[in-house]
């Protein structure tokens, strides 16, 4: 196996609130440039992380950039595991509806559009942390 | 008048808004700014200490905040919102501002 | 009324640079005045001339320049913040022997006291920080 | 009374843990400048900024200056005044005995040697922020 | 071998170390540095929290860090305590690493 | 073993530039190697020559700079959060027409396809962080 065919599994963890810091941002920066590398990749939202989803942000009362919508640009970047812890949730009165709705299209599967977000426990997501090579937190 | 208290972390990630209202007296009040808003959904792990809070003390969450961080529905009872015309207002209104951060 | 505030994180990374400054320019257009604005700890960052955000992104220290200029508005960069984090104006350099400065117009580095003159004058101190 | 002699209630909150931050440190700084101002000078350790007072604070093992000996000079410049809130003590299992004894000498008492360190609950503490002009956070 | 979890904050100002310790299997082990030491104490709100991780999993906890904030004395009993070398040996005895920031 | 270190915090305002400094060292000493140090976020702001740290104090970037010339390790500094926080090489001051550049010898500009990279090719990669 040459150099250039090793591939590693990387996991984004994130667990900051959006626009009161500037990790989600540059977390989601990250991901855009690492999808060029082929790894496999997974992303994490957990604690306040999981506001980083939510639907109908709008920045425009405070001049930043709204960056939400590129969350929808994931699945074309091929990123199909978005684990979202579900306690996290809970402790925040959310719901999956609460989140934007994230697909991909799986090309095993007639390109078939699927959900890229997977509802998970603690202990699940304990379960894919130990799978990793690599983990990047932010 | 009395003092006004701004509040700009999640109450996850800090004791700041938990420690503000053992502190503040009645009568004062409290503006949360910044990832302080998410305090001021329903649902969450901290509605039963606004609830309490807000028995004998005002308190306010910055639209602006609330709106980029797209949960500006479904808050608590009580809450107030304003803009950041209204943040200035609250600080000439109230006697001297404390920022818990 | 005539107000101080107080910032202590840098641009971009916090939002209390966002917050300080939409708080400034609220209080404006009120009608009140802004006795100083003090950059503190990490604050003295939102200083550098140096930066260039993104085109689609609001310019940090370009805005707070042209709030300067427009207002007459006093901003102070603490002086020994500003020496741990690299923040220097011409008279800095020289005295620290370095051979750039990269302060943003409208900024002038002073001391702590400055601060708490802010805090005796105005009416009102207004912290934004992390 | 002239400009020069408004004296203002300043209270200086410390809510942060030394050395993972620089916030201890730089709120220092500020006090001691602060005292050549003649305000009348509070100091307030609420939550983990009651942990900048504990005794034995040796930096030899993360490089970093120690400038825990420095809250014991506060008493020559003239503050008397260190508030420490019960509830954030007992919520980390420290009691008064952890922290340093800080002093400082009463002129109004024959240069009495008194404790500034104050134990306050957070109600006693709320009504001491009602009294302040200025109030800084770190 | 396993998953080496890093914790740098109080537990009173973030839920890093309550969040990894519900995730962090058994057999995984968990290192407190910076701010994250305090939580190594005996005495404090999270205590039986810690207790309950040590069950199943190993503690340990940065020396240099403790002794900085002078909080040394009375640890939890079972955590242990590690200086710089023991903690770049601690990530290489296990398979990654996984900062809780 | 190969170490890659990611750095996210500024010197001075939050101790993981220090961890991150002591841990590197350790593991030279132990006769590791470090395959890169990347800086991003606010950790861009540990690569700024123009630093004057208190005489009793440690020297961060300094510190960075001589320990990547003793061990000849890449630190690379992300050119993005670098761009948003006014961190500039002699290339980037052209490219972004600014008058002056701030970068610490030992440091370079580069882009967050380094981090990744050092992600595949190290055996652990470390984070330090706020």
């Amino acid at each position: 196996m040459s150099d250039e065919q090793v591939t590693k599994k990387f996991l984004y963890v994130n667990r900051k609130a959006p626009y009161g810091t500037i990790y989600a941002l540059e977390s989601l920066e990250v991901v855009l440039i690492g999808a060029a590398f082929e790894q496999d990749v997974s992303l994490a939202f957990i604690g306040d992380g999981v506001y980083q989803l939510t639907k109908g942000q709008d920045t425009k009362g405070i001049g930043v950039k709204n960056f939400s919508p590129t969350y929808r640009a994931l699945g074309e970047y091929d990123i199909q595991k978005i684990y979202v812890e579900k306690e996290s949730l809970e402790a925040r009165g959310l719901t999956l509806d609460d989140l934007q709705h994230l697909v991909y299209e799986d090309e095993d599967d007639d390109w078939a559009e699927k959900d890229a977000i997977k509802l998970v426990s603690a202990k699940e997501l304990g379960e894919i942390m130990e799978q990793q090579d690599v983990v990047l937190s932010f | 008048m009395s003092m006004l208290h701004t509040v700009n972390k999640s109450p996850f990630n800090s004791d700041g808004l938990s420690s503000c209202l053992q502190c503040a007296l009645a009568g004062s009040s409290v503006l949360l700014i910044e990832d302080g808003v998410y305090a001021a959904r329903r649902g969450t792990q901290y509605e039963a200490l606004v609830q309490e809070a807000l028995k004998d003390k005002k308190i306010y969450a910055l639209q602006p905040d609330l709106e980029a961080r797209g949960v500006k529905s479904n808050l608590i009872d009580g809450i107030e919102l304003v803009d950041y015309a209204g943040f200035v207002d609250l600080t000439t209104d109230h006697d001297s501002v404390q920022a818990w951060l | 009324m005539e107000f101080g505030i107080l910032v202590n994180e840098g641009p971009y990374q916090h939002q209390a640079a966002d917050s300080a400054y939409l708080f400034a320019k609220a209080a404006l257009e009120k009608g009140h005045k802004i006795y100083r604005i003090f950059f503190y700890h990490d604050g003295v960052n939102n200083g550098t001339r140096l930066t260039t955000p993104p085109q689609d992104d609001r310019n940090i220290v370009e805005r707070w320049s042209q709030l300067a200029e427009e207002h007459d508005i006093d901003m102070v960069i603490c002086v020994a913040a500003a020496q741990r984090r690299g923040i220097v104006d011409p008279e800095e350099m020289k005295r620290n022997g370095k051979d750039a400065d990269n302060i943003a117009p409208g900024f002038r580095i002073s001391g702590l006291g400055q601060l708490i003159e802010a805090g005796i004058k105005a009416d009102r101190l207004v912290v934004f920080g992390d």
